[in-house]
């Protein structure tokens, strides 16, 4: 029993002496956390990391890591954030976050650092998103955007080339689909779970059909207008369980990506990242007979990609803004998102550095993705992005999943709902 | 029981009350706090305003909030119901003297071993329409009759319950052994000599005598399934169709996606009035053995 | 050893009165025997003693000194219980030198003493079993010895024969006695059985509903009962008890039933015309020989007839009234018989309102 | 004889299919950490592995999976011995005290086991970041002991109940303190109860995943579950490595708790509690 209470003795004696504060004198480096992710590949990563601590021996930086999912680090740089935790200095956004991090007064306010001069020389997707009410709060980091990929063998072998329109992909799969004689073999794999990826994918389908959810010019909710709900009805009944399984209504990337590189898709929508794994031979079967594309759009529509990707930001109580400041443009330097690009096979955010000689010639398809990348358009801008993606993946799932669900009734609910969010927002902005 | 030892046990119970009052008690005051406020994260300039009941009123109206309740408890009941039956069962296997006991045991654990973040993972895996284990068991190289469990709002709510019962079946498992092993060993034999068949002895002496643990087993699975939220986390992200959107993910979504703490908070705090209801209803309908056993 | 004083102990649990304002001394080396029916509160009372229950009120005095604040631990008292609470997860030898491992004795000492005290049993063979492998008479040993190997101030038993079979009880309470006499101890024992405690108790303490009815040598309480439950509770089979009216007739007082008339012999003349209770053991009545001198006798009709061995039991009808006679076990009574009895007015119990006059 | 027969038939195949519930899953799961990338999401689904070690050496290497393995079982470890100590304390004293302040006691500390996690995660990280101890070992026990003792103490208030009184007494007057015989008499007897309890939260807090997210972020203190999580990339799941990484984290467990079981079976068999 005396052990049990000197063991509780210690415990309490460990917890009494940890770090609390800690105190920088002038002539100690600066430390600066970073939050960051696990990132795919680490090594561009890690190379940065080491230069920037080469080139500034007064900064410090510690990497804290929270997983990659959006929701995992989401919940944890808020949780830090919305306490004013000063032990973070610098984070990482999803793309739809800094409108929200912005008005809540999280990120700091780069507009002075970071002016429309600078601004200009980066893609104007990721520009955008970043800004809330004419301030700019993140630096893009890389990005992403939703990529046609399709199977180079199959359409030539079926003589088609590669659709233009929706409706021309699923000709073209259904020929494939007549020739091949496999029935595991589907026409088109993309991502349609409830979650934040399914907002991604069905805004493709309605902004390639005219439509939207909040119209750019009037800011009005437009998801009940002919042009969204007929992109949804398409989705539902000409892609679930016919061009696409069924199970495809719980697919995310990881399921999605599988269907094809395992030969059973003909079509696939995903982000730039697929197109690494879909040529490596050790994972892929369809290793070297992967082509990319914009997506397809309606007849007399244009091509529409859901922009992602991550920014950096700096917390707008971080003790040490100048020195945070300093990282954040070093890692988004010309040079330094080439690293990442060669290296961890990022994509990058300014322009020029697709122009580069050496990523022309260790990256070429990267010229199959600019024209995606360029027209990337963001998710709805808002701080209550959050909420609007909630009403919307429950209004897509429920679309989709159900049969005959009446789609013009649950839009307008839906939209109903989305509009009094975006209320709560503009009484905030009068 | 002397004064002194009264003042003695009120001081052994010092420390665990005092962690948990810590801990726990006020969190949940803090909570309940915020479930009488607005507060949205994302929109600081609107303040945090006393709301009273607002918030609850408003999750009574709410059709998502309902729809969950709904699917919550289904999924409670089935939960509970089909943990238990295969716990008790488990437990007299594991009971049992035969060789390879220790295996079993070793066995059963597993599945309580792994973390809930991996098995579910691992129930999407074996779930997957296309390369899934549980088709390749149920229909064998028919790749046409592949279920799309997760895709279905139906099969879906299942597949979360066939993961939880897998997983968490040990727990009561474990519980209901423990309680098997202090039923001393004379009491079957007497009864055997008093001519009872199997299911009397069972009915006559090890259900009286596992009651307690088995108490404890549904007390702490039901409150446990009534706040499940990482295998809709892992497995569905409460889709599709809202069809596994169970109470404690909408809670989850609301709080740490949407940044609407005060509605979030008074999702839990309806959770936990719930729970509360149905742990008093057990303790007085089924439990009342175990708190009134003498001291 | 120690001298034991109780004074005025009183206790409740929640609304019960357990114990109310019980009075005891126990002299050094005495053997006092705690005797009532089950609920009587000697139990309790013994768990006060040992320290395991606080009295509400009143005060135990150890050797003189009050020890009403000290823990059993510091009492320094042994324990035998009913169920032997022998510790499961121990051998014979761990149960036994448990007591003195707390008290911080050597090893080597404990292994001594253990060996001895075994020895002294006859259970020195067991001494690596487990209780579980033990037979209920071996237990009730192990038991004893682990309240003998520490010579303590004081031994508490709680019916520590109950549970035993009925020969094996014989022969253990036989040994009890002998080892009271070789070792002198003072001992608190609480029991049920009137047998138990005539024959082991130096004194006896009759208790009812947590009163004390009567403290006495065990041959006091048998032949001069305090109070009518005093009277029959003791003794087997019990004492014969009359209701009835004490009537002066020619200068005499005369006890009535509505069935007969009995000489009541030297009774205070101020208790006339009271209702009392006259009660006689059986053996106090003697069957006459014949049915002579018919003035002094009762005539009973035999009803049933109880042979224990060493003789044997009438119960007899006097009209409605029944009277327990004790015959030799060479009589030759049928049912139905009449029967003659004397009863000598010099062994009547009388008790008015319950107490003995 | 026919009916012996039958029994055990029956029983032998009640074995089987519990072993094989709780192992057919896992076991599969488990089998494609010996798969290569292609393998795993092999469709038609493919049955034998190729028996690459490559996802083991990842998740040990690349992952580092057997430094989270050590935080967590620096974590789970303590939580365990802390919470088994205060719940035995807590649990011997309920069993002890009159029984109706013992029951509002029990109510209340198994209320405490119903609040939504979720919910009080927020407000535990705040008071810990007040104390300076987010990124700290005690950050993430003393949560995890105030979430195990409910628990905890519930099972072995039962257990200590169950416990013959007369025993305590015993002890007690042998000159035992109440501490001693709990410690000398109790707690030996309990030993099924203490090591359920003592199973049932050591899994607790090795499987705990959200608070460990949110309060360790420093790679250096994080738990095996969010080791785990942090193997996923954006938009990749590596089954193989994660199946290595689950292999390698449940086989020591299970190991261990068959080797202790024996031990407290066979000590228990020894000696029942009543009788």
């Amino acid at each position: 029993m005396r052990n049990l209470l000197t063991g509780i003795a210690v415990l309490v004696f460990m917890a009494g002496t940890s770090p609390g504060g800690t105190i920088t004198r002038m002539d100690e480096p600066t430390t600066l956390v970073f939050l960051t992710w696990k990132p795919n590949q680490s090594k561009g990563w890690n190379h940065l990391l080491r230069e920037f601590d080469e080139k500034h021996p007064h900064i410090r930086i510690k990497t804290q890591v929270a997983p990659h999912s959006s929701t995992q680090y989401h919940a944890i740089v808020t949780q830090r954030l919305k306490n004013r935790d000063a032990s973070l200095d610098l984070f990482l956004m999803d793309v739809v976050w800094p409108p929200e991090f912005g008005n809540a007064g999280w990120a700091l306010d780069l507009t002075s650092r970071f002016p429309v001069r600078e601004q200009r020389k980066f893609l104007s997707g990721p520009i955008t998103a970043n800004i809330w009410q004419g301030r700019i709060y993140g630096i893009p980091c890389y990005l992403g955007a939703g990529l046609f990929y399709y199977r180079k063998d199959l359409l030539n072998k079926y003589g088609f080339e590669v659709p233009r329109t929706w409706n021309e992909m699923l000709t073209a799969g259904k020929a494939v689909l007549q020739g091949e004689d496999d029935p595991g073999l589907y026409i088109y794999s993309g991502q349609f779970k409830q979650y934040e990826g399914l907002v991604c994918d069905m805004l493709e389908f309605i902004w390639s059909n005219g439509g939207a959810v909040i119209d750019r010019k009037s800011d009005q909710v437009v998801l009940d207008k002919q042009a969204s709900i007929g992109a949804v009805a398409f989705v539902r009944d000409k892609i679930i369980g016919k061009a696409a399984p069924r199970g495809a209504v719980n697919y995310e990337e990881p399921e999605s990506l599988g269907l094809f590189i395992q030969g059973k898709a003909v079509f696939h929508r995903n982000w730039p990242y697929a197109w690494a794994l879909s040529n490596d031979p050790e994972r892929s079967k369809i290793a070297g007979r992967v082509g990319v594309a914009v997506l397809p759009a309606f007849q007399g529509h244009h091509s529409a990609s859901t922009l992602g990707g991550w920014q950096f930001g700096i917390n707008r109580y971080s003790r040490h803004p100048e020195e945070a400041w300093k990282f954040i443009e070093f890692m988004s330097s010309r040079q330094s998102q080439k690293i990442l690009a060669l290296e961890s096979g990022l994509a990058p955010t300014r322009a020029s550095v697709y122009e580069d000689p050496e990523i022309q010639k260790m990256m070429p398809y990267l010229n199959a993705f600019f024209p995606a990348f360029k027209k990337a358009r963001p998710r709805p801008l808002s701080p209550v992005y959050p909420m609007v993606s909630q009403e919307l993946q429950r209004f897509f799932s429920r679309a989709i999943a159900e049969k005959d669900s009446d789609l013009r009734e649950m839009a307008k609910t839906t939209s109903v709902n989305i509009e009094r969010l975006l209320q709560l927002v503009s009484k905030i902005q009068r | 029981m002397t004064r002194k030892d009264n003042i003695f046990f009120l001081i052994l119970l010092a420390p665990a009350l005092f962690i948990l009052l810590l801990f726990i008690a006020v969190p949940i005051g803090q909570s309940l706090f915020l479930s009488f406020h607005r507060l949205i994260l994302s929109l600081p300039q609107l303040g945090s305003p006393f709301l009273g009941l607002e918030n609850y009123k408003d999750l009574l109206h709410d059709p998502v909030a309902r729809h969950s309740l709904w699917i919550t408890l289904i999924f409670v009941c089935a939960a509970t119901f089909f943990e238990l039956l295969i716990g008790v069962l488990l437990a007299l296997l594991m009971h049992h003297h035969f060789p390879g006991r220790g295996m079993l045991r070793a066995c059963v654990l597993i599945p309580w071993a792994v973390p809930t973040v991996v098995s579910a993972q691992m129930w999407r895996f074996l779930l997957n329409d296309a390369y899934g284990m549980v088709n390749y068991v149920i229909f064998g190289a028919h790749t046409t009759e592949y279920i799309p469990w997760l895709a279905l709002p139906s099969t879906a709510l299942l597949s979360l319950i066939v993961a939880d019962v897998w997983k968490t079946s040990s727990f009561a498992a474990l519980l209901i052994l423990a309680g098997l092993q202090v039923i001393p060993e004379e009491l079957y034999l007497a009864s055997r000599v008093d001519g009872a068949g199997v299911w009397q002895r069972f009915w006559r002496i090890t259900w009286p005598l596992i009651r307690p643990a088995l108490m404890v087993a549904l007390l702490f699975r039901t409150i446990d399934a009534f706040r499940v939220f990482d295998l809709a986390f892992v497995m569905t992200q409460g889709g599709p169709a809202d069809a596994t959107n169970v109470l404690q993910f909408y809670g989850y979504k609301k709080m740490f996606v949407e940044g609407w703490m005060g509605y979030g908070s008074a999702i839990s705090v309806c959770i936990f009035v719930m729970v509360l209801i149905l742990a008093v209803f057990y303790v007085r309908m089924v439990g009342h053995r175990l708190l009134e056993a003498s001291g | 050893m120690a001298s034991l004083e109780l004074k005025k102990i009183s206790k409740c649990f929640g609304n019960e009165r357990i114990l109310s304002r019980v009075d005891l001394q126990v002299k050094e080396g005495e053997f006092c025997v705690l005797l009532g029916p089950s609920g009587c509160g000697k139990s309790t009372l013994l768990q006060i003693v040992a320290g395991l229950i606080r009295q509400d009120e009143g005060s135990v005095l150890l050797n003189g000194r009050p020890v009403d604040r000290a823990t059993p631990r510091e009492r320094d008292i042994a324990m035998v219980f009913q169920g032997y609470a022998l510790y499961p997860h121990m051998t014979v030898a761990q149960n036994l030198g448990f007591g003195l491992r707390m008290r911080g004795m050597a090893r080597d000492g404990i292994k001594k003493q253990v060996t001895e005290i075994a020895t002294r049993l006859g259970i020195e063979t067991l001494l690596k079993r487990k209780p579980r492998e033990l037979s209920g008479g071996q237990r009730q040993r192990v038991a004893m010895g682990r309240a003998l190997v520490r010579s303590p101030m004081l031994f508490l038993l709680d019916e520590p024969l109950s549970n035993l079979d009925a020969q094996l009880r014989i022969n253990v309470r036989l040994e009890l006695k002998r080892l009271h006499q070789q070792m002198k101890g003072t001992i608190l024992y609480v029991t049920h059985d009137q047998v138990e405690a005539m024959t082991l108790g130096d004194k006896v303490v009759v208790m009812k509903r947590g009163e004390v009815r009567q403290i006495g040598r065990p041959s006091i309480i048998y032949d001069r009962p305090a109070d009518t439950f005093v009277a029959t509770f003791i003794g087997s089979p019990a004492m014969n008890l009359f209701r009835g009216e004490l009537t002066q007739k020619e200068g005499r007082l005369t006890f009535h039933t509505a069935d007969f008339l009995l000489n009541s012999g030297d009774v205070p003349s101020e208790l006339a015309g009271a209702p009392v209770e006259v009660g006689i053991r059986p053996e106090d009545i003697t069957i006459a020989r014949d049915a002579g001198n018919a003035g002094d006798l009762l005539m009973a009709r035999v009803d049933i007839i109880s042979n224990v061995g060493a003789e044997k039991f009438l119960h007899t009808m006097v009209g409605n009234t029944g009277i327990t006679v004790r015959s030799e076990k060479g009589a030759s009574f049928q049912t139905g018989d009449t029967i003659p009895l004397i009863i000598d007015p010099a062994s009547l119990h009388i008790f008015h309102k319950g107490r003995r006059v | 004889m026919m009916k012996g027969f039958l029994q055990e038939s029956l029983f032998l195949s009640g074995v089987l299919l519990a072993a094989g519930f709780s192992l057919a899953p896992f076991l599969w799961f488990i089998l494609c950490a010996l798969k290569t990338p292609a393998e795993v999401t092999a469709i038609p689904l493919q049955l034998l592995p190729s028996f690459s070690l490559e996802s083991f050496r990842l998740a040990i290497e690349r992952y580092g999976i057997l430094h989270y393995l050590g935080n967590s079982i620096i974590v789970a470890g303590i939580t365990t011995f802390v919470s088994i100590s205060l719940g035995t304390f807590a649990g011997y004293a309920l069993a002890r005290l009159p029984r109706r302040p013992a029951k509002i006691i029990l109510m209340a500390v198994l209320a405490c086991a119903m609040f939504p996690h979720i919910a009080i995660a927020g407000p535990i990280w705040d008071f810990l970041r007040f104390m300076g101890w987010l990124n700290a070992y005690q950050g993430l026990i003393l949560p995890y002991v105030a979430l195990t003792l409910p628990l905890t103490i519930w099972i072995l208030t039962l257990f200590f109940r169950e416990m013959p009184e007369e025993l305590e007494a015993a002890a007690l007057v042998d000159g035992c303190t109440r501490i001693g015989s709990l410690q000398h008499v109790i707690l030996p007897l309990s030993a099924p109860g203490l090591f359920t309890a003592a199973i049932l939260s050591f899994i607790y807090a090795w499987n705990e995943f959200f608070l460990a997210l949110l309060i360790m972020t420093d790679p250096a203190k994080q738990t095996m579950p969010v080791g785990i999580a942090l193997f996923q990339g954006e938009y990749t799941i590596p089954w193989g490595e994660i199946a290595a990484a689950s292999f390698i984290t449940t086989a020591p467990l299970v190991l261990l708790v068959l080797l202790f079981q024996r031990r407290i079976v066979t000590g228990l068999s020894a000696g029942a509690i009543k009788g």
